[in-house]
């Protein structure tokens, strides 16, 4: 296929932003819609009182939980895979890495409203926060959600700027293409970039420095959020694998995430020109790897379990097993390994509608598998008196629909606003002078090292 | 908020406590000045009487200022005024030594009940439909004085009949009273789970018609026939107590408890052994023993017995001998056991055990409560029973419910809605005060003079009194002193010795003998809730126990069951729950919402069911299923209980009130209903563990089985 | 903070802000540089821009030098202190026993200084960016054409030329192939 | 300082439920009616588990009262963000309610599963409401709430020993559930006192603490019922 130039680049990709569909606004209307609802029925807790939820004694965290740590994990799509792959200078990332950096955010945007949503009094979430009050109340440094407080920080504001460094001299496309109102606030967001070979240094620099800081950070980040649990003496929670189990696992669902999109924007904004087959088929084998993996983690998980034999664990394994939960866990093992092992790993299937279902499978999977772990360990909690069950209540199920509308919801904006591909990281993969363009197949062009 | 400001606020928002968003009346609210002289924040504790069942504890009710809020002359405000906040046992009570079972705790929500009646009432509506119009206390008080009058004109004063509970003090004593001198038959008793079978035994067995005090605290072998004496069974605070020292209150001695039952009660539970039986069939265990132990029954061989009950042979050895090497040991019995048709054999049989090891009197043996001598009242004859009450023409209904606690095939609400005219002095609108023409409620035991004559529970008399603790919340009359004020303003006056009730306690305590010369009983007893001591001959009441002559004597007769086995093949047990005992306490939030000792269940009924039954009647826990008998019906939810015989199946007597405040009606099933009115052949007693019953599921869990426990069993074992 | 834009074609010579040409390519960029450099003029002096980075010409590599990840490093040094001071802070002002924890927990605080010092490199990143590549100096780095942009352009030029030597500078600025010379 | 703990003897307990009620009456716990207690609402500061053992007819039931333990080394304290759940000198592990935001994480971190959550503001129809007790604070929605050991009875106990200038006796402070309990099986004092009744009974061999392999170090001695036969 013949590769684009610069200036078909240009158009393509700013042509979302200066013409506007009808499609465009009927998403808004439907999604808009949906987490307008999911935000009523908030209030309404907050109205009503907590209890309209289903959460009980001694299931105390569900729903809420879960969600939190399912788009946090969504969130190790962008910023953590897009760093990685700069790090190792894959070429094939370039029209990649801003969908996914996308993600992150929002992502984390969302995951970080859950613990201020499952709160009993959210209106004191700021307690959470360390300030100088004037009682001289500090929160308390050893608690896991103080961790988590500042682990989000970091990542979430790594992100951001990780995000907009990149987006900056495309920005200045922008503001060189259009005129008026929208000219000032593109020049404005372009900070004035001109592009002078200083200034590309200094942003690859900043951009490898950045990506350089933000995979351990994006590691700790989950790794916290594996903390919240595994620091608790619950049954099946506490235990050391958890930090690397929940940071693959974190990535893996960022990865499914992140095909998702990728699928999503190549037909709806008919980007086949830049988002091609090998880029799904790269991303897919990084799915198989971190099925794999997941699966590793899993069997260890267990094994370990079931070998101890410790009555108060084993209540909580059985009931995944054989149980209550049973159904649930097969599913999830269904969609986080045997689907994706299937499709990603027989290279016949793995084709971009092959992607999109194994990914499908691993959000579904990936999001039972925080449930799992969250909800039979709180509902066997040693006592056997105190055991006790879990049934979501409406309030619940409609707030977790509204954050994928919600998700959705920031993804159409974004892409209506900013160049989704970023168009002078694709340039920047050009290279017109002969001598430097081996001789290639397209993809061997497109996987070349060059940054 | 600060505290203080915080619990005012919900005195006020009530439902709304707490929830400052939701705007703050206070400022609208006028402060009346309080007329308590009372320091805010300051306890105070203050004597009183437990007047839930007839055991009689004595309390001391702490007593704090609180928020009340009133209307003065049609204003609306808050009033500090001085309210009960919390009941304790009273220390020093030889009863209850400062302790209190579930129920007695509380008590005090009686007082707050939200669902009171506030002031007389007078029937508008159709009887049962709950239609009142509120009436002064003079206009009540002449409407029943009419009434009398009319009765006694006509020559009928025998056609007045009360019916009331079994009352250990002088309540019971002003009723029969007011009777006899008006004329009138003496009240008609109606327990439930009375225990007139054990009563009429003990007078067999040892010439006293009366309740046994057992001395655990001193016994090292406690052989128990069914009775749930740690639960709800006569004096559960006092059992508990010496139960406790039986077991661990004395170095180095550790009394056994041996439980025989079908159904394994809180009481079984804590048994050391546990030996399930043929219901109605403990009589021949017993006799039994005493073979193995004395060999005067012949006929009762281990072999033989364990034909008859389904108790091994070798173990009824085993029991015998425990039972007779262990001294001091005791035998008790109570509750089913008696709730059969040969409850007296099945009693007398038990107190022959009690003689045999000469447990009678001795330490650690069984003891009979010194009663005080009251004058009985000389009532006309041929008095009234609750099946024939119906041909009264006026009927003064005190605490007594039959309407719910009696079986429905004596048609108990037939026969009362032929009465002319009822009257109530309840405090609640339950099924039977739901009949009168004319409610006059009491004072709760806070608000009035509270008393008990404990029948047992204590190896000293004891004599339990104690003045209001806090001002009526209501428009409330004591019942004594309407009744004393009725009386005399009859036209052929009842002239009572006393003018009000305290006047006829104060009679009572002042003959009593005081601790120091110098020291006023009454008085004394007021400060101190109670009176206790040794009763001069002339004030005792019965001779000291003898040991019996002809006990046991009577022969076994097998157990009458109502219902055809083969269309009924269980066995039905409704027993007295821990929370509702019959159903008097239903009302209570507090008790609907405390677990159930064995079960958890809460603010439900349910039907227990052996684990084997369940699964060859394809039932689940929780599913609904169907208990009929040959007299009713009902449906709840199935509980697994590991500690019933698979042919038993036992529903908790309590809920399933038509019209009991607004905690208590339309919840659950009343298992009364399902009882054939078999009696004890020789007392007359309802029979009411005699009912024969079938089950079959009739559905799947309607969510109205509400349970606090999660696992049954502390340990699971799981396959791998 | 938009550069400025080009004026039309002002009377030659007086007045000058800048010179310049686009060039279609980045070889005929580099004759240009490589010219002006014949001309005597540093590297600081000429300015170049482009729509990407050109690093595979020479010119590309202008200005490479700089300590950004030594600033980094400082950041991050400065995150931790502050993680420190903050945790001293918030648990000896506050000293409460939880769970029997020392007051002062170093492993979780572990945790709370790595963010925090984390967070100090990116952001000390960043703000080297901001000031050392975003904000002109007074009076120079406004030389810009959108064709760099929405052309592909490759813009090489001199800001504030000596006004004796504009006409040198236009004739190297057009020789190389594509050229189109420009002022402002 | 003193250390408050409990001793509760299992061979002395009837599983009666009269400490549950007592709890009640004196902690002002709101009733949360059937509905709610079918969601798994109901609190009880203190409840009376029962175990069942073997099968019928050799059936046996085991009663355990259980509450807060007030562990030396509580799960709950260091997980909360805000210190509402955290330790006193004379070794409580105290609840602030009103600096409690409702993260649940302490319940969660309980073995015991002995916190419960208010997840409605509390109501008690009138007059019902003039029984509360003054001196315990009520609980809003959004907050944990447990047992306290009864702490405003120790306090009170406390003031009247200074105000007599003489040390607290033993057996002078009794929460709810030990004033209340039959057949006295619940003790309560201060274990710093080796002379006091619950330290005799903490080292009785029949005592154990609940769970004690977490190393939660339990202040609540369970002495185990003795089994004959």
């Amino acid at each position: 296929m013949s590769h684009p130039t610069g200036a078909e680049m240009n158009r393509d990709l700013l042509h979302p932003l200066f013409n506007t569909s009808w499609r465009f606004w009927l998403l808004v209307a439907v999604f808009g819609g949906v987490v307008l609802f999911g935000a009523v029925s908030w209030a309404t807790q907050l109205w009503l009182g907590f209890g309209i939820a289903g959460l009980n004694w001694p299931v105390y965290w569900a729903f809420y939980v879960t969600n939190f740590v399912f788009w946090i994990g969504i969130s190790h799509a962008g910023t953590l895979i897009s760093a990685i792959l700069r790090l190792v200078n894959a070429g094939w990332r370039r029209p990649v890495t801003r969908c996914a950096e996308v993600i992150t955010v929002f992502a984390l945007m969302i995951g970080a409203m859950f613990p201020i949503i499952h709160l009993g009094r959210p209106w004191l979430a700021f307690w959470l926060f360390p300030y100088p009050s004037e009682r001289l109340i500090w929160p308390n440094f050893r608690s896991p959600l103080v961790w988590d407080f500042f682990a989000i920080n970091t990542y979430l504001t790594g992100s951001l700027l990780f995000l907009y460094l990149p987006i900056i001299p495309d920005f200045a496309a922008v503001r060189d293409k259009a005129t008026g109102l929208r000219r000032r606030i593109y020049g404005a967001l372009a900070l004035g970039w001109r592009g002078t070979p200083k200034q590309w240094h200094r942003l690859e620099t900043a951009m490898s420095i950045m990506a350089v800081a933000i995979i351990p950070v994006a590691v700790s980040v989950h790794t916290i959020v594996s903390f919240d649990f595994s620091m608790a003496p619950v049954p099946m929670w506490n235990t050391t694998i958890f930090g690397p189990y929940f940071v693959a696992g974190a990535i893996f669902s960022g990865i499914a995430g992140l095909l998702l999109a990728m699928a999503v924007l190549r037909r709806f904004l008919h980007l086949e020109a830049y988002l091609h087959p090998v880029h799904f088929e790269n991303l897919g084998k990084l799915l198989l790897v971190m099925a794999l993996l997941w699966g590793y983690f899993v069997f260890n998980e267990r094994l370990v379990t079931y070998y101890a034999n410790e009555p108060a664990e084993m209540a909580v394994f059985w009931s995944t097993q054989s149980g209550a939960f049973a159904p649930l866990y097969w599913t999830m093992v269904i969609g986080n390994f045997v689907l994706p092992l299937i499709l990603m790993g027989i290279r016949r299937f793995r084709t971009i509608t092959g992607c999109v279902i194994a990914s499908i499978g691993v959000i579904v999977g990936m999001w039972l598998e925080r449930f799992l772990i969250i909800v039979p360990g709180l509902s066997q909690k040693y006592l056997p008196y105190s055991f006790g069950s879990y049934r979501p209540q409406p309030v619940e199920i409609v707030i977790t629909t509204a954050t994928f509308a919600g998700m959705a919801l920031l993804y159409v904006l974004f892409a209506k606003v900013v160049p989704i591909i970023s168009i002078w990281e694709l340039k920047a993969g050009e290279h017109p002078s002969p001598s430097l363009i081996p001789p290639a197949t397209e993809e061997h062009r497109l996987g070349d090292l060059h940054l | 908020m600060d505290r203080r400001s915080f619990i005012k606020l919900t005195a006020i928002t009530g439902s709304t406590a707490a929830l400052t968003a939701c705007g703050n009346p206070e400022h609208q609210l006028i402060r009346f000045v309080p007329d308590e002289d009372i320091v805010p924040g300051q306890a105070v504790w203050k004597p009183g009487v437990c007047p839930l069942c007839s055991a009689g504890c004595g309390l001391t009710v702490r007593v704090m200022d609180a928020d009340a809020d009133v209307v003065v002359d049609g204003q609306a405000g808050v009033k500090r005024i001085a309210a009960a906040k919390k009941l304790e046992g009273l220390p020093d009570h030889p009863v209850n030594r400062g302790a209190l079972c579930p129920r007695g705790q509380a008590a005090i929500q009686v007082t707050y009940h939200p669902d009171r009646i506030t002031q007389p009432l007078k029937r508008t509506g159709n009887r049962g439909t709950g239609q009142y119009e509120a009436i002064s206390w003079d206009d009540a008080v002449v409407e029943l004085v009419g009434r009398l009058d009319m009765l006694a004109g006509a020559g009928n004063q025998r056609m007045l009949a009360m019916l009331t509970r079994r009352t250990s003090g002088h309540r019971g004593a002003l009723l029969e009273q007011f009777a006899a001198r008006f004329g009138a038959p003496a009240p008609v008793v109606y327990e439930l789970f009375g225990d007139e079978v054990l009563r009429r035994a003990n007078a067999m067995s040892y010439g006293r018609a009366q309740l046994p005090t057992f001395d655990l605290a001193n016994s090292r072998y406690v052989l128990n026939f069914g009775s749930d004496l740690l639960g709800t069974w006569n004096s559960p605070v006092a059992h508990s107590r010496a139960y406790g020292e039986m077991r661990q209150g004395r170095p180095g001695v550790r009394g056994t408890f041996v439980q025989v039952e079908t159904r394994m009660s809180q009481t079984g539970a804590n048994a050391d052994e546990w030996v399930a039986i043929r219901p109605g069939t403990e009589g021949a265990l017993a006799l039994g023993i005493a073979q193995v132990i004395g060999g005067k029954h012949p006929d009762y061989t281990p072999d033989a017995v364990q034909k008859l009950t389904g108790v091994d042979a070798r173990r009824v050895e085993r029991l015998a001998r425990g039972f007779e090497a262990t001294r001091p040991a005791v035998a008790i019995v109570g509750g089913a056991p008696l709730a059969h048709t040969n409850g007296l054999f099945t009693a007398l049989a038990v107190n022959t055990l009690n003689s045999l090891v000469g447990s009678v009197g001795q330490p650690g043996g069984v003891f009979f409560t010194p009663q005080l001598n009251r004058a009985a009242a000389s009532n006309a004859g041929g008095g009234f029973t609750l099946q024939d009450i119906g041909n009264a023409h006026v009927l003064l209904v005190d605490g007594a419910n039959p309407v719910f606690t009696a079986p429905a095939a004596w048609r108990v609400r037939e026969s009362l809605e032929k009465v002319p005219y009822i009257v109530s002095v309840g405090s609640f609108l339950d099924e039977t005060s739901a009949l009168a023409d004319l409610i006059l409620p009491d004072h709760s035991f806070l608000e009035t003079w509270s008393e008990s004559l404990p029948e047992s529970g204590s190896l000293a008399a004891v004599a339990g009194v104690a003045p209001a603790v806090m001002r009526p919340l209501h428009r409330t009359r004591a019942t004594g002193d309407v009744l004393l004020d009725v009386g005399r303003r009859l036209a052929t006056p009842v002239n009572l010795p006393w003018q009000t009730f305290d006047e006829m306690l104060a009679a009572t305590f002042t003959g009593l003998p005081s601790a120091a010369p110098d020291v006023d009983t009454w008085s004394d007893a007021q400060t101190k809730g109670m009176w206790t001591g040794t009763l001069p001959a002339g004030l005792a009441s019965g001779a000291s126990p003898q040991t019996p002559a002809a006990a046991g004597a009577a022969a076994f007769a097998a157990p009458q069951f109502d219902g055809d086995p083969g269309q009924y093949p269980f066995h039905f047990l409704p027993y007295p729950s821990s929370k509702f005992l019959d159903g008097s306490l239903a009302h209570l939030p507090w008790l609907q919402e405390m677990p159930d000792p064995l079960t958890s269940g809460m603010w439900s009924s349910w039907v227990e069911i052996n684990p084997a039954t369940m699964q060859k009647l394809g039932i689940a826990e929780g599913d609904v299923v169907e208990v009929a008998s040959a007299h009713g019906t009902v449906r709840s939810a199935a509980v697994v209980n590991p500690g019933i015989a698979p042919d038993t199946v036992a529903m908790p007597v309590g809920q399933g009130h038509t019209s009991f405040t607004r905690f208590a009606s339309g919840r659950g099933e009343n298992p009364v209903t399902l009882l054939a009115p078999v009696t004890e052949a020789t007392t007359g007693a309802l029979a009411w563990a005699a009912t024969r019953v079938r089950v079959s599921r009739a559905g799947p869990a309607d969510g109205r089985l509400v349970m606090f426990a999660g696992g049954l069993r502390e340990h699971v074992e799981h396959e791998r | 903070m938009t550069p400025r834009e080009p004026r039309g074609q002002p009377e030659q010579g007086r007045g000058l802000k800048a010179v310049y040409a686009l060039y279609p390519d980045g070889a005929s960029a580099q004759q240009a540089v490589n010219r002006l450099r014949a001309l005597g003029l540093q590297d600081r002096d000429i300015t170049v821009v482009s729509a990407q980075p050109m690093e595979d010409y020479e010119f590309g590599h202008i200005g490479k030098k700089t300590y950004m990840w030594w600033i980094a490093c400082l950041g991050g040094l400065i995150g931790m202190a502050t993680a420190f001071g903050l945790a001293y802070l918030a648990e000896y002002s506050w000293a409460i026993n939880v769970g029997g924890l020392p007051i002062w927990a170093w492993w979780p605080n572990l945790i709370i200084i790595f963010e925090l010092t984390m967070l100090g490199a990116i952001a000390a990143t960043v703000i080297t960016l901001v000031v050392t590549a975003l904000i002109p100096e007074r009076g120079r780095g406004f030389l810009y054409d959108p064709e760099v942009t929405t052309e592909g352009q490759v813009l090489v030029g001199v800001e504030n030329p000596a006004q004796d030597r504009v006409s040198s500078f236009e004739r190297e600025l057009s020789a190389p192939p594509g050229a189109r010379l420009k002022t402002l | 300082m003193p250390r408050w703990g409990m001793a509760a003897d299992l061979d002395r307990c009837t599983g009666c439920g009269g400490c549950v009620v007592a709890c009640h009456a004196e902690n002002n716990i709101s009733t949360v009616g059937d509905d709610q207690a079918s969601r798994g609402r109901a609190k009880h500061w203190i409840r009376v588990e029962r175990y069942y053992e073997g099968e019928f007819p050799d059936v046996r039931v085991k009663f355990r009262p259980v509450m807060c333990q007030q562990c030396d080394n509580a799960p709950c304290e260091p997980v909360c963000p805000t210190y509402a759940s955290h330790h006193t000198d004379d070794g409580l592990n105290a609840q602030v309610y009103n600096r409690c935001i409702g993260t649940r994480y302490c319940a969660n971190a309980c073995p015991y599963n002995v916190r419960f959550f208010d997840f409605f503001n509390p109501s008690w129809e009138k007059p019902l409401h003039l029984q509360l007790n003054p001196d315990v604070s009520l609980r809003e929605v959004g907050v944990m709430e447990k047992c306290t050991f009864c702490v405003q009875r120790i306090k009170s106990a406390q003031i009247g020993a200074k105000a007599g200038q003489r040390e607290v006796r033993d057996g002078e402070i009794q929460p709810a559930c030990v004033q209340g309990c039959p057949s006295k099986a619940l003790v309560f004092g201060d274990l710093e006192d080796p002379e006091s009744e619950v330290s005799r009974l903490s080292r009785s061999p029949r005592g154990t603490k609940l769970l004690e392999d977490l190393g939660t170090k339990p202040k609540v001695a369970y002495l185990a019922r003795v089994s004959q036969t």
